[in-house]
């Protein structure tokens, strides 16, 4: 609860249809630290984040956001139009440090494939240009859920180094994963 | 927003000439269904216009959420720090753009094409670009009420809103016909429009928070 | 040997630079023949007995009309071309055609309905030459979005091949039309056999108009065949040198 | 395989009662157009009435195969051992069931009320299903050429094969009035039908093989 | 390719848009066998599977498929129905086993969804769904892209098990994975 605290959660709690998902869950995060939401298959994490992205009401409890800034969130869905080439997905997303996003584009070897349609990539490839949104965000607060699903060895490692530079610039970061990842955060379970 | 709203949709070409080809068609075949002189032609031709113009409109809305929904768009636009409701609105605005516009274009040619009176079909356009837009509106509450492919919500709520609407069309071109007060039916329609264009917006905001919980 | 010869010629490369060579004179013969016999059809010949003024927007509508077919049998030879020795630019020189293709018969389509007002009454009518020159409108439309359509250029290619071979079958059709059935629509008024039914006055600039338009036209197709080979061999060596 | 088609059909409520609704609507929408006389509303109705099959059936196809193309299912389909041709067949014919067939009733009904000519009703029923049952097939293939959103291909190529059974579809009204050779229409359009039925549901198979690829 | 064997691809090649994919790929599965598709994002581990399936037709080489039954396939996508409940769903896959499908269900915790809508239910519940067609197959040949995206530890498990069983039973698996996971395979890697 100190000046450096981004997202306080107290005491909340959510049902759906009388199958309670999590009650009396409190945590807060700090600027600079990460945290982990672990928990089985349908134990309700992506609801949590959509709980903490305010998109979803939680049915007891309350939750602050200090962040003045818009938080950088990708979810299970990639956020992109299938029918679109990459480029002209790029284009929508706004992304405005341009030198960087070469520089993306070559590390995840997206260069070359330019004006392929979306729906035309590999599976691993959406998952790479979704995450350029990322890569290329301005915000103090990260938001990811199963980021490394679909991720080969060479993107994932991108990823990890990315968040954990992220993180000693003193930005936070909120991930679910069950894949195993080398970033140095906190851990909350979500009890079945 | 505006700008990459239209790229979106520019790039999606079935969405936006599918409507517009199917808005011709329909005032293609409307002459070869019926076997008449070309007087009785015009008796017709506008509830077809009238008509083709809904219709239009509908598979113009068709999937103008239902995609967001489903690749997650929709929850991006959601945690960004503006009004969802203006970007509905610029969303609304961009395909009334590319097709409401162009329908409407098409249905003073047409008109001229039918009736070959210039003065009825220049008052066609003004009735179809304000009725394509309302038109627009409603069926965009109507696809936001049935973003859950489960429902018919959607179709159940915009029929009884849609039915004035076509009632004042019709009532509009006798007056243009009498040659009465033509204008205060535009003042109705654009009075109509102006309250749609607020209202709708921000209902139909509401009811996709509501599906996105 | 001719497919020896055929590869050796028909490659992109060589053909861009040959386009490069050629473009420019083509584009000033055809400016200047199709700006003369305007100027000398719109000013300088008299007034159609029967039909007034309105007669003169022949000079629009029948290159556009002739060249929509013309530039279907060009795409359907290109087609065959690149079926039976698999010349890539034949493939490249259809699609790009397409757009040109659609482009005349939507101003043939225009011209036509335009004239069609003071001289039928009418800007439509179901008759055959206008429904199938109709067709033929929609026909360019389908194929050049099947060939977006398909993310696997060579499959598109393929595809696409055959289909103009296979719709080529209306282009008899629109040109027989007007015999076949008893049409609105003017019957040929010049024909490689018999005596032009039309006043010289009228023919010379008529002609001159149609190879005025066939030049430019061919210029559409050159440039539009250049933009083809950018974008389906960009990531080559020597396009990227010549850019 | 018919039964699966069913359910599913069944339980997306908006694919099989929106069009409904959509037809339903028009039919009522079209007098209120018009402010003519009983005795002329019925020039018109009949051109409305076979728009409005049309449309119906092009808003029945809208997510025939996009959706199953999207999920995955209709590569599932692709690698079962069973004719993918004739999964399309089941396809349409439970899509005609839901739809078109209620939406023949509807004409016989709608037509009975404008006219209150029973004859001439009653033989508007099976131009209605005959024709619904073509329309549903061509958009069927439309929606098949264009899977992919880019592409309106769909539109296009099935405008044209829908022009001549309106065509068809008008002079078999004038023949029903008129009292002559009825019986050969429905010939022709029984005829068209039962090419379409075995040439469609091919085509549309290799279509959407080519697309998969 | 002995009797025994159920694949044999011999020298196929593929390329699209003048990507070259892989050529030269030739590898044969026999009954019992596994085998891991290995390669970084977008080599073409899933076009390879999709020619495996007959979906694509190779640009070059030839493959054979021995098997006279159908294959059971399971790839990126789920092919659920999203509008309908987890029940429906099942009803839809035409699983005739009725007794091993409700062990299945209580092994993947999902009995108490079946009147959940599927685009209710989480990712990996989901993905857990679209697993029960693998899991009462009756193929000899198994094809699975990417299965384990999305699972949690005790689905991850189940499904190795699964997987590890019907090798045992003669039957052949094929797979990719960037998830490390437990199954005795071949392995064939797509060079970049
Ligand atoms: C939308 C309406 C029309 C369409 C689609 C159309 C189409 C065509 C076509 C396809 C040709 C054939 C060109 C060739 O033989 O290579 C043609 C030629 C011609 N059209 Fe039209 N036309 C239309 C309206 C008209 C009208 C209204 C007139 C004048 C009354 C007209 C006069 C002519 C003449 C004089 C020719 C030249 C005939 C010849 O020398 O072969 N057309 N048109
Ligand atoms: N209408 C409903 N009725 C009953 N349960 C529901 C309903 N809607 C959602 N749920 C349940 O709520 C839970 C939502 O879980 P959520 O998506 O947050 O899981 P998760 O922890 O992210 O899982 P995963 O690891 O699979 O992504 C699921 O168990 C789901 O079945
Ligand atoms: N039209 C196209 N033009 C160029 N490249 C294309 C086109 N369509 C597909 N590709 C490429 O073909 C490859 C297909 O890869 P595939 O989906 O088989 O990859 P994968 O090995 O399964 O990858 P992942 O691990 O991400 O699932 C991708 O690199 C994709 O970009
Ligand atoms: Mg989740
Ligand atoms: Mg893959």
């Amino acid at each position: 609860m100190n000046n450096n605290s981004l997202i306080v959660a107290e005491n909340i709690g959510y049902k759906i249809n009388e199958n309670k998902l999590f009650h009396r869950m409190s945590f807060n995060i700090n600027r600079g630290e990460a945290l982990h939401i672990k928990g089985s298959n349908g134990s309700g994490k992506s609801t949590l984040i959509r709980i903490i992205l305010g998109i979803t009401q939680p049915v007891k409890g309350v939750i602050e956001n200090k962040s003045t800034k818009e938080i950088c969130y990708l979810g299970h869905k990639n956020a992109l139009k299938s029918y679109l080439t990459l480029e002209d997905n790029i284009n929508l997303m706004q992304l405005n440090n341009n030198m960087m996003l070469n520089d993306y584009l070559e590390k995840l070897e997206l260069k070359k494939y330019k004006d392929v349609t979306v729906s035309n990539l590999s599976f691993g490839q959406q998952k790479k240009l979704a995450l350029l949104r990322v890569f290329l965000n301005n915000s103090d607060l990260i938001i990811l859920d199963e980021p490394f699903v679909g991720l080969d060895d060479n993107a994932h490692l991108e990823l990890t180094t990315f968040l954990n530079n992220e993180l000693e610039k003193n930005k936070s970061v909120i991930f679910t994963s069950h894949i195993p990842c080398n970033i140095n955060s906190k851990i909350i379970e979500i009890p079945q | 927003m505006f700008r990459l709203e239209l790229l979106k949709l520019r790039k999606k070409t079935r969405s936006w000439l599918g409507p517009i080809l199917v808005f011709w068609l329909i005032m293609l075949a409307y002459p070869l269904t019926v076997e008449f002189l070309q007087d009785k032609l015009e008796i017709g031709f506008f509830s077809v216009l009238w008509i083709a113009i809904l219709i239009s409109m509908m598979l113009a809305t068709e999937d103008i959420f239902t995609e967001d929904f489903n690749d997650g768009s929709l929850e991006q636009t959601l945690i960004k720090n503006l009004s969802f409701s203006i970007s509905i609105v610029t969303k609304i605005f961009t395909y009334w753009l590319l097709i409401g516009l162009p329908i409407s274009i098409l249905s003073f040619i047409f008109s001229l094409g039918t009736t070959e009176d210039f003065l009825l079909s220049i008052s066609i356009f003004p009735l179809a670009i304000i009725s394509s837009y309302i038109f627009l509106n409603l069926f965009v509450l109507g696809n936001a009420l049935s973003l859950n492919k489960g429902s018919v919500l959607g179709a159940l709520v915009t029929m009884p809103l849609a039915l004035p609407v076509l009632i004042v069309l019709g009532k509009g071109l006798i007056a243009i016909q009498l040659n009465i007060n033509f204008l205060s039916f535009i003042f109705l329609l654009l009075g109509s429009l102006s309250i749609i264009i607020v209202v709708i917006p921000v209902v139909v905001s509401y009811v996709i928070k509501a599906h996105l919980e | 040997m001719i497919k020896k010869f055929i590869h050796q010629f028909a490659s992109p490369k060589t053909y861009l630079y040959q386009v490069d060579r050629f473009y420019s004179y083509i584009f000033l013969f055809s400016i200047i023949t199709y700006i003369i016999s305007i100027t000398w059809g719109l000013l300088y010949t008299p007034e159609d007995f029967v039909q007034g003024n309105s007669y003169r927007i022949i000079y629009l509508h029948v290159p556009a009309s002739f060249l929509s077919q013309s530039l279907y049998i060009a795409m359907a030879i290109s087609s065959v071309t690149y079926l039976i020795w698999r010349v890539k630019l034949a493939a490249y020189l259809v699609i790009a055609i397409a757009p040109i293709g659609a482009m005349t018969t939507f101003i043939a389509l225009i011209s036509g309905s335009i004239w069609g007002i003071p001289t039928w009454g009418t800007w439509w009518q179901w008759d055959a030459r206008i429904t199938s020159t109709l067709i033929l409108f929609i026909m360019y439309l389908g194929l050049i979005s099947l060939h977006n359509s398909f993310s696997n250029h060579e499959k598109a290619d393929k595809l696409l091949s055959w289909l103009v071979i296979v719709g080529a079958i209306n282009i008899p059709i629109i040109k027989k039309s007007v015999d076949w059935w008893s049409t609105l629509h003017q019957s040929a008024s010049i024909t490689l056999t018999d005596k032009p039914s039309i006043d010289p006055v009228m023919l010379y600039p008529l002609i001159g108009s149609i190879t005025g338009f066939f030049g430019l036209v061919i210029c559409l197709v050159l440039l539009s065949s250049k933009y083809q080979i950018f974008i389906r061999e960009k990531n080559k060596s020597w396009v990227k040198d010549y850019v």
